[in-house]
Parts: C-alpha cells; structure tokens; sequence
C-alpha cells in the first residue's frame, strides 16, 4: 500500500483542510451576499469528498490534464491553482483564473492543464479523449484525469467516452466521485447494479471500487491507474464511494436518511486522516490545529486579495470571444 | 380564454405552473409528468410539487440523470397516446437531448403522413441574468421556432405561466414551454380560479402612438418600465409576443400600422434570433407603414459571461431600451 | 427448444424469402432509377439478416410496439404490413404505408403499433421507454422492441435507454442486429469485448447471445424475453449474431474479406431453414421452389401496385405538420 | 487569396476538400483527422480517401459510431493544441453531438477568460434535394449562426470548398464548414494548384442594376439560372455570401444601395432563418436604400418530405427564385 513521508502527509492533510476551509467560507460569503439582496450564482460545495482531489492529484503529473466539474473548488485547490485567483474567480472579479468570464462552474488554468470545470454533467468525459489522443499521438505519456458523479455516469457521455477510451487505449483516468445523490436523487435511481465500477467490465477496462474517504485508498488506485495508462495499458473507471455532505447547492434543500448521515459523518475523510496521521505519531491534535489555523489564514488571504479585486470591464468583451 | 371566479389571491410563476399540472392531471388521466427529481422531491423548481402524492408512482416520477432517455420517453409515450410533461432543468441541457426533441418528436408527425399525434410538453427555465454564466443562461428561442414541428411558448405575466401552460398541455402537438429564472419571484394578484389562454395571441401590454415595441418573457418587464420612463415623451405601445410559434403577427402589424417605427427586444443574440424574424415579416406584410428603420434590440452575439459587470453588458439593460426608443423616435 | 408446426415453418420460410425478393427487386428498381438520373433516396437492404425480424415477429402480439430501424424493410414485412403499401412508400407514393412523406427509412403503421423506422443511429431507443412505460402505466402487458445495430450500440443513447429501461424495469426487447459491421467500420472498432450482450451485465439484466441466423434460436430468444417482460421482468438486450451481405447502402461499396464472405454465405438464413425443412420433411426443394415463386409473385404485384400509384399531392403538405 | 499555378485541371467538391486536408496535413503536423469511416476506407464521402496511407493512423483515424464522443474528441485536441478537422456524415447527425458543441467548443475560449484556442473545423454535408427524408436533409446554418463562438462556412464552388477549408483549417477557432449534397457532381476547371479564400468575403457572382439577390451554397447556382432566365428583362445582381459568421454585410449594402432592392434566397426554413437575419441587418444599416420591401425565398417552415413531389415543393426551385425576382421589381 501507499507510503507518505510525515511531510508529505501534513501538507496533504493540509490541502484536504483547505478545501473544506474554502467551501465553509464560500457559502458563508454567498449567503451573505444573497442576503443582501445579490445572487452570486451557483455554488457547489465537496465538503465531505476532500480525499478524493488531494489523493488523485498527489499521485499526478503535474503536466497530466484535468478535467473537473461545477462542484470543482476541491479539484482546483488540490491540483495547486493560486487559492487567491480561485476566490476571486468565484466573485466574479477580473483577478480570478478565468477572469470572471466563468465563475465557480468554469474554473480553468490553462498554464497547468487544468481543463476547466463544467456546467453540464457528465460534460467533460468527451472532451477528456480529445486530451489524451494529443498525448497519444504526441508520445508525451500525460495522463487525462476527468471528474464525474454518480448521475453524471447516467449520460449518454459516459458510455460513449468510455468505449471510445477503451477502443483507442487512450490514457485516462475517469473518476467517478459517487456521492450518493445527484441532486436530490439517490444513485439506486441512476444505477441499477452495485457498483458503477462494476460498468467498466462492458469495456473490457478494469474498474476499481475505492473507499473515496480513504486518503492512501484513492491515492494507490490512482497511481496503479496512471501508471498503467502511461504505459500503454489503456483508461482505467474507477469509482470512489463517498459522501457529500451539504445539499446539491444552495437552493435545493435536501433531507437525508439519519442514519445514513451518521455513517458518514464518522467516516469523515478529514477526520479520518487526522485520526491515522495522530496513530501513526506523525502529529498531535495540536500539530493538526496548528495546520487549520494556517489554513485559515490562507483563505483569509484569499478573501482579502478577492475583496481588493476589481471587477472585469465590460470594455473587453469584444476581444474575448474569437482568437484573432 | 375560459374562465372560474375564485377569491382574490397572489400568485407566483411556480405555483401557477404547478396549479396547471395539477388541474391537467385531474382532468385527463393521460397527462404524466416525469423528470430527473420530479418525484418525491417534486422538481428543483418545485414544479411537480406534491403531485406524486396526488397521482401516484406511475403518473408522477423520477427519472435518472438522462435527458436523452427523458425525452425519448416524453416522445414514445406521447406516441402511444398519452400526453406527458417533462421537465429539463435547464433549457441549456437540452443540447443533451437535442436528437429525440429535433429528428423525432418535431418530425414523426410529418414523416409518418400525419399517422401520429405528439401531445407533449417541455418545460424549461430559461435566460441570463443569475450570474449562472454561459452553461446556464441561454434560452435558444430561435432554434426553436426555426425548427418546424414544435410550438413555442414563453409567458412573461403568472397569469399566462399557468394559462399558457394548460394550452400547452392540451394542445396535440410537442410545446416547448421556456420561462425566464429571472421571473421566478414575479407576483400577481389573481382573483380567478381557473382559466386558459390560447396560443398565438400576443397581448398588448401598454398602448401607444409613437413606437411599438415587440418583446417577451423576462423582457417585457424591461420594456414596460422603459415605456413608463418616456411616458409624457414618448407613447409606446408594448406588445408581449406570449407565443413566438405560432407567433400573432396581425396585432404587432395593426400596432405598426399605427406607430409606423418597430423595436423588438430580446435577449438572445440578435444573429437569427426572433427579432430579425420579426422585422422580415413585418416588412414583408407592410413594409410601407414603416416610417423609419426597424431595430432588433437583442442579447450580444456573445455566450453569456459570469460576473455580473459583464452579464449586465450582455443584456438588454432598461437604460438600453429606452435609448433605442429614443434614437427610434429622434 | 421451439416447437413450429409445419404451416408455420413454411410461412416463416415464405416470408424470409419475401424479404430476400424485396429487397432485390427494391435494389433493381432503384438502381434503373438512378441508371435514369433519378435520385430515389438511400436504400439499406437486410439482406442476410432475415432471420430475426421473422423470428422475433414469430412470438410478438399484433399490439406489441415496434421501432425498427433505417434496415427496415425486413421488420415491416415481418410484421405484416402490407408489401404493396411498403413498396408504395419506398418510392414515394401517395399510397405507401406514410403517403410518400416517409420513404425507405420512415415506414410507419400506427394502426399496428408499428412506431416507424429511424434515420438516426440508435434512434429507436430512447422512444422505446415511452411505449414500454405507456403500457406499463395502463397495465396493457404490451412489450416494446426496438432494433439497432452493432453501430448503434455504440450511442450514447444505447446506455441511457437501457439503463433507465433496468431502473424502471419496463418491458422492452433491444435487440441488436450485430451484422459485424457500421457501415465499413468492423464491430472491434465499435465494440472492445467480445459480446455486445454481455454489457446487459452493466444494467443488471440477462443478455442473451444468438445466433441470428438460425430462427429457432431467434424466436425461442425472443420468446422467453417477452414472457419475463410482459410478466414484469424488465428488459433484456439480445444479440443476435449475424451478416449483412449487402454494402451499407447502394452508394457505399464495401470490400470484405473472401473467407469471411464465404462463412456467412455457407450460414445464409433462408438457406439454412430451407434444408432444417427438408430434413424435417416438412417440405422438399419443389415446395420451396413453389414458396419461392409464390413469394415472386406477390413482390411483382406490390411493384405493379406501386406503379399504378399517384405522386403525393404538395397541395397537402400545409395539413401535415400539426394536428389541429 | 495565396495561389500558386498549375496547369488546368478539373475539379470536384470532395477532390477539392481532400486537397485542402492533404496540403494543411502536409505543411501543419498538428492538423490531425478523424471520424466514423475516415480511416482506412477514406470516408464514406471520401473526404479523407489516401490520407491515412499517407499521415498515418496517429493522425487519420477511424472511431466508434459516437459522434458525442467524436464531437468531444475534437474539441479537447484543439484545447491541448492539436488542429483537428471531423467529419460528422450528415449535418442531421449533429442533433446527438450538440453538448460538446454548442455548450463546450463555442464556449471554452470565453468561459475561460480567453486562455484557449479552439482551432478545429467541423466538416457536414447538408441539404435537402436527394430524396433522403427529413432526418437527412437539414441545414441549420441558422442555428450556427445564432450560437456564439462558431464560424459558419457554405461553399457553393469548387474553388472556394477547397479555397476556404483550408482558411477554416487555419483559423484559431471553431468552424463549421457544411456543404451541400447536391453539389456532390459540381464540376469546375481549375488553374491554379493551391489558394485560400478568406473568411468573411462574399463574392459578387453576377453584376446588376434592379435587385441584390444575396444567397450561398446549393441555392447560388438556382439564384445564377433564374438570373440568366430574365436576362434582358431584369439585371440582377448575385452576391454568394461564402460564409456565413463573419458576414461580409459591407459587399451586400454596397449593392443594395445600388439597386434599391432586396431578395435572399436560402433552402432553410425561412423563421429565423439567415435570410431574416440578412434582411434585419440591412434596414438597420441603411433602411433608406430600400425602393420596396425586401424579401425571403425560404424552404417552407417544415420538415422535408421523401417523396420528390414534397420535396421539390418545399425548397425553393428556379421557378419560384424567378417569380420573387419578378415580383420584386414589378
Ligand atoms: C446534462 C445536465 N443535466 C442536469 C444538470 C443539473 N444538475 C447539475 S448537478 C446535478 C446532479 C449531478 O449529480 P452527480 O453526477 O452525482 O454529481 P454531484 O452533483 O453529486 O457531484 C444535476 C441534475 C446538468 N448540469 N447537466
Ligand atoms: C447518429 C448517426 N450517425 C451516423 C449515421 C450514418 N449511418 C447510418 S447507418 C450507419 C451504420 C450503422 O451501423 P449499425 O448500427 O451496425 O447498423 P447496420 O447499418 O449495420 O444495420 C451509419 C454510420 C446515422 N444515420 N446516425
Ligand atoms: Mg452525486
Ligand atoms: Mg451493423
């Protein structure tokens, strides 16, 4: 199984803590600004699928190309992105990684191949080829790591992208963060067996089944997945079991079965980690504070740079559709 | 447009919407509502609110996350004769879906030499205006009414959300039904109980001598305060299109024949959009009665970007109208 | 195994050879016509895979739904339809089976529960949940069949419909014509398991592989999943394995390789059920002579009947697009 | 316009494409080709005949029957930098491949903020006149038209299908170049061996004095027969619009202004249609060029019909182009 160095395992810790810190702090600001009579648009927290991010994008490349989702904050932020342009982006200011043209749902870093996030479930699995057949043809050995849900493998995208990956032998990784629910939708509605990991045998690709709130869990099926996509072996699905913890987004309440909650509340992949990190004598419950506080000033910093942002000029619209 | 009193009430979009599924379910057993969190949960709009509870498991469902699936099932059923109403949760999502709705329902109709009724419903929110950037903000009106085969319906009062609505449901043929997010919160007093309002009959929301002005859905509201704004200056009249297929051309022709100077205003990018259509049936029924150029103020020919200061450049803002009123009426 | 009495095998046999005759006399025809510089649309013969239309039609209800294909012609004599009215419409009569609005890939009969054929690649599918949650709805036990082919299993729309189909547990037959190939593309670059039947697995429900040549295997096939249907047992994907002898339409000349060729050809339906009768002494070689003319008969009959026929009327045409 | 001379020859539209991908293969090693059927066997129009032999099967490849995949395949090379040109076999086909289109390759350079470039052509046949039914005979060229974020290209000859494929080839964003069926035969003699055509330039195809009639792809070649019939009686004058968005609107107000009046023709249906779209931008440019009202042939606001009776009743016919001209400038 996967080995981390102490370092290592703070600073991904650490990275799981942001992610939590920066959706707690982003829906604080949203309801602040909705309450002022502002909608701010959608908003889409991973508080709770932590481990999943950090995990995959600690086993990649950091040339390897990404391909995240609307509820994308968590991939963004463990994929490395300047925390500062992430909340800026979400504000809409010209400062963010998409200068305000995207938002939350559309957050993009060409620079480091992070392929933008998506609005339309399931929307980045056909785009995800397109990635890898260049890396293919180019013998660069990048791997394409692409995000969906439980609903998002219902679509049509899902089934035609992955025949098409497995066909080609094209190297991608396609993670399905099943978190139980698409929407208010509970996955039995979108899946009829047990595991959509299951689903990959139709491809003739393997299909892991993973803990998703398992830190060493996602990072050693990552791993074993991209190794063998740059060596040749093809695409890999692999499914992480895990939990979302707030409703879809903001406006959509949803209720939870009490006991399912329980559950996963006490497998919290935060908690989880700090509990393994405090056994394994790599810290102490005051080292994880001190790594919380630190987190939290860096998205104090964060809001601050957001704040001081100016918002984009309309002055420049013309220019930003077409490549002259 | 039938008619029941009833005593005087508020209502919003959503529940005149639901007031309709619920009148057209308990009147016809073939109507059927399905979509993705449409059961139990009774939609994210809330549209299909407490239906299930009503009508059951097998008239009211969820579906999962596939809209190709949803509207291939709204098409076939309708085929076998019953007269569903779906719900796309975004009218940016059709373009998932985009084959069953264009090459089937639109068409098995004609291609079969009129063998087949298609009673179906579509409905969908629709427009920018909610920072929800490019994925979430497109409406495609135009697409729609270039399409032959489907009706479109786009209803900017509460009174017609649910008036229109329950034409729509009734009607033999596939409906699009696009209403605006941005009217969401939209509330009128309504003192009749039931009633419906027929397709392809605009209203005359305001009347005036020195411009007409063409517009629906969220839109209207725009022109209409822009109207006010001018009132004692300038006297437009504001015509609400209400249906854009079939589209009531004799009351915006009656209107110009009046007025003499055209303005349409929609959001949706001006290139091919229903403002241009507007204008080229109108100029080829009476071009005449024009006084001066008619002008399609539209949605910049430009995906809809997210933060707010660019949104507002994208749209038709009030101030916008009225200039174009202006320069329309120098 | 399938039990038919002998009347029953020779009207199965008849009218795999009615198939086999229209098709060919379609193609002669068609070819004069464009000999004449007429353009008279695409053509796509079945010829080769009359077996399973015949088959499957063998042991559905007359109020089964049906959604054949743009392949269709073998479907819609299977079922019954008229030959002259089917003839009628492929050459765009007013008395074809849809007035001549149709053509060759849009032979509808709604009296017949007959739901059209389709232009689109596996565009059958998702209309199929319709009927088949129509009749559930109304308690009918009606089952759904849809055709696709080999290609058409590679559309998005194939795992949305038959996942939703599984979910819902509607009783739908998707039966998959594996004619080896789409359009010139070999199924390996289609599909990259060996059966296109096995991914019934990824949906939870049973996937039967067939050989679509032998009728007995298609109609016992067909048979025991339209009884686990029409009993509430949901839908089965069926595969029958089979060949088209024909290019993918008259314009597309395909090359194939000989020893292919010469199996499926030693493995042709007709043939194939011509000497199971004769061994059966069902028949001998004279009374499939007598079919075969029979058979020769009605097709110049139904092309009689075609020629006789008026061109669609375009005073009609306002009328057609809505009901009113 | 880049020529180089060679000796005559003629030529067809698929030669003329196929030429265009084999020179943009030969001088950019990131034009890469794919599509069902684009392989081995060169397509099954044969837009890629002996590119594979001669690239390679990294760079001209067969894929699946999943445009959604092959759609979306195309848009993710262009943003990691490749030059990809697809074929989708019918521009009907589209209608399962829109997602990755019309949301995500018109989008991704905007919704970005400008940090990509999406150079990549979309290569369909279109159009109605073979008796293919009306799942095999759309165009939506308006529906592109209206999308922000995609180039729209129609060729109507030989010189310009290969002239601007490979302009659309070399252009950073995405293209849809549709050309027609029915120009499959066309025939041209050709001098020159290799050329560009720019986008946005249309080209006068005939010179008159009573009417501008603007038109592109099939439709030219009927607007040049019916302009030849009234030879003597009526001088019209042609434009060919080439390409769609960008529009050369100076080229068509240039020769409005000159004959004071206007006739688009196009087979698509005429509601929201680009003749519409041609029309709303001229009377806003300059109403008062304008002797009579302009005026749109279309294909009629419906799906089109197998038989050829229907159909030939349903696109506009020289007959019908004659009759608009007459009527126009009675
Ligand atoms: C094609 C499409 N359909 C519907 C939606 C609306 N929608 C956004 S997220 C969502 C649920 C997605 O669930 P899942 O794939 O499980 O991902 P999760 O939200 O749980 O992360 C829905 C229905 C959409 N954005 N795109
Ligand atoms: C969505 C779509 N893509 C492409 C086509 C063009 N096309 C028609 S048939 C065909 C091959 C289909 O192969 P298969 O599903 O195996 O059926 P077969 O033709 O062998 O019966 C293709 C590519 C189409 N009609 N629809
Ligand atoms: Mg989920
Ligand atoms: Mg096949």
């Amino acid at each position: 199984s996967m080995h981390f160095d102490p370092d290592q395992l703070k600073q991904i810790y650490a990275t799981m803590v942001r992610i939590r810190l920066f959706e707690q702090k982003a829906i604080e600001i949203f309801a602040a600004r909705i309450k002022d009579g502002d909608f701010p648009g959608a908003l889409h927290s991973s508080e709770g699928q932590e481990a999943i991010a950090v995990g995959a994008f600690s086993q990649l490349r950091p040339d390897d190309y990404v391909f995240s989702t609307y509820r994308g904050h968590g991939h963004a932020i463990a994929k490395g992105i300047d925390l500062k342009k992430i909340t800026a982006e979400i504000h809409g200011r010209a400062t963010g990684v998409s200068h305000g043209y995207g938002g939350s749902m559309h957050l993009f870093a060409a620079e480091m191949n992070f392929m933008g996030g998506n609005g339309i479930v399931g929307g980045g699995m056909p785009l995800a080829l397109g990635t890898a057949y260049a890396a293919t043809m180019r013998g660069t050995k990048q791997v394409t790591v692409v995000f969906f849900g439980d609903g998002g493998a219902s679509q049509g995208a899902f089934h035609e992208s992955l025949n098409m990956a497995a066909i080609m032998n094209w190297p991608i990784l396609f993670m399905c963060e099943n978190n139980q629910y698409a929407a208010t939708t509970h996955v039995s509605m979108n899946c009829p067996i047990e595991n959509i990991g299951d689903r990959a045998k139709a491809y003739g690709i393997p299909g892991p089944i993973v803990d998703g709130n398992e830190l060493s869990a996602v990072a050693e099926a990552t791993r074993e997945a991209a190794d063998r996509a740059r060596s040749g072996g093809g695409p890999t699905l692999i499914e992480f079991k895990t939990y979302r913890h707030r409703a879809h987004c903001m406006v959509i309440p949803e209720h939870r079965p009490g006991k399912e909650r329980r559950y996963w509340n006490q497998n919290d992949p935060i908690d989880r980690l700090g509990h393994q990190m405090i056994a394994a004598k790599v810290t102490d419950l005051a080292g994880l504070e001190k790594i919380r506080e630190q987190e939290t000033r860096n998205i104090d910093d964060a809001v601050a740079f957001m704040q001081s942002s100016p918002m984009p000029d309309p002055a420049q619209l013309e220019g930003m559709l077409y490549d002259h | 447009m039938t008619t029941e009193m009833a005593t005087a009430r508020t209502l919003k979009p959503i529940q005149a919407m639901n007031e309709a599924l619920n009148e057209a379910m308990r009147d016809d057993e073939s109507v059927v509502v399905f979509g993705e969190d449409m059961g139990a949960y009774g939609g994210v709009w809330a549209l299909s609110k407490g239906l299930q509870k009503k009508y059951g498991k097998l008239r009211v469902f969820d579906t999962p996350l596939s809209e190709a699936a949803i509207m291939g099932a709204c098409t076939g059923a309708a085929m076998a004769g019953l007269r569903p109403v779906i719900e796309i949760m975004y009218v940016d999502f059709m373009m998932v879906c985009m084959d069953p709705l264009v090459n089937q329902a639109a068409k098995v109709r004609f291609m079969s030499g009129g063998a087949f009724k298609l009673p179906m419903t579509i409905v969908a929110p629709c427009g920018a205006g909610t920072c929800e950037a490019a994925q979430h903000s497109q409406s495609f009106e135009a697409w729609f009414c270039h399409l032959p085969g489907l009706k479109v319906v786009m209803p900017s009062t509460v009174y017609d959300f649910k008036g229109l609505l329950k034409t729509s449901i009734a009607d033999n043929n596939p409906v699009m039904f696009l209403w605006h997010k941005v009217l969401y919160d939209l509330e009128e007093p309504i003192t009749e109980e039931t009633w419906t309002v027929p397709l392809g009959q605009a209203a005359v929301r305001r009347e005036g001598e020195d411009v007409t002005i063409v517009s629906y859905s969220l839109m209207v509201h725009r022109v209409l305060e822009a109207a006010a704004n001018l009132e004692g200056r300038i006297s437009s009249e504001v015509i609400d299109a209400r249906t854009l297929d079939p589209f009531d051309l004799d009351t915006v022709l009656k209107s110009v024949r009046k007025t003499g100077r055209l303005l349409v205003v929609h959001e949706s990018p001006g290139r091919c959009g229903m403002g241009a259509d507007i204008v080229r049936r109108v100029v080829e029924a009476d071009f005449t009665a024009l006084k001066c150029a008619p002008h399609v103020l539209a949605g910049k020919d430009m995906p809809i970007p997210f933060a707010k200061s660019l949104e507002n450049a994208c749209i038709p803002q009030i101030a916008d109208i009225e200039r174009e009123i202006q320069n329309l009426t120098l």
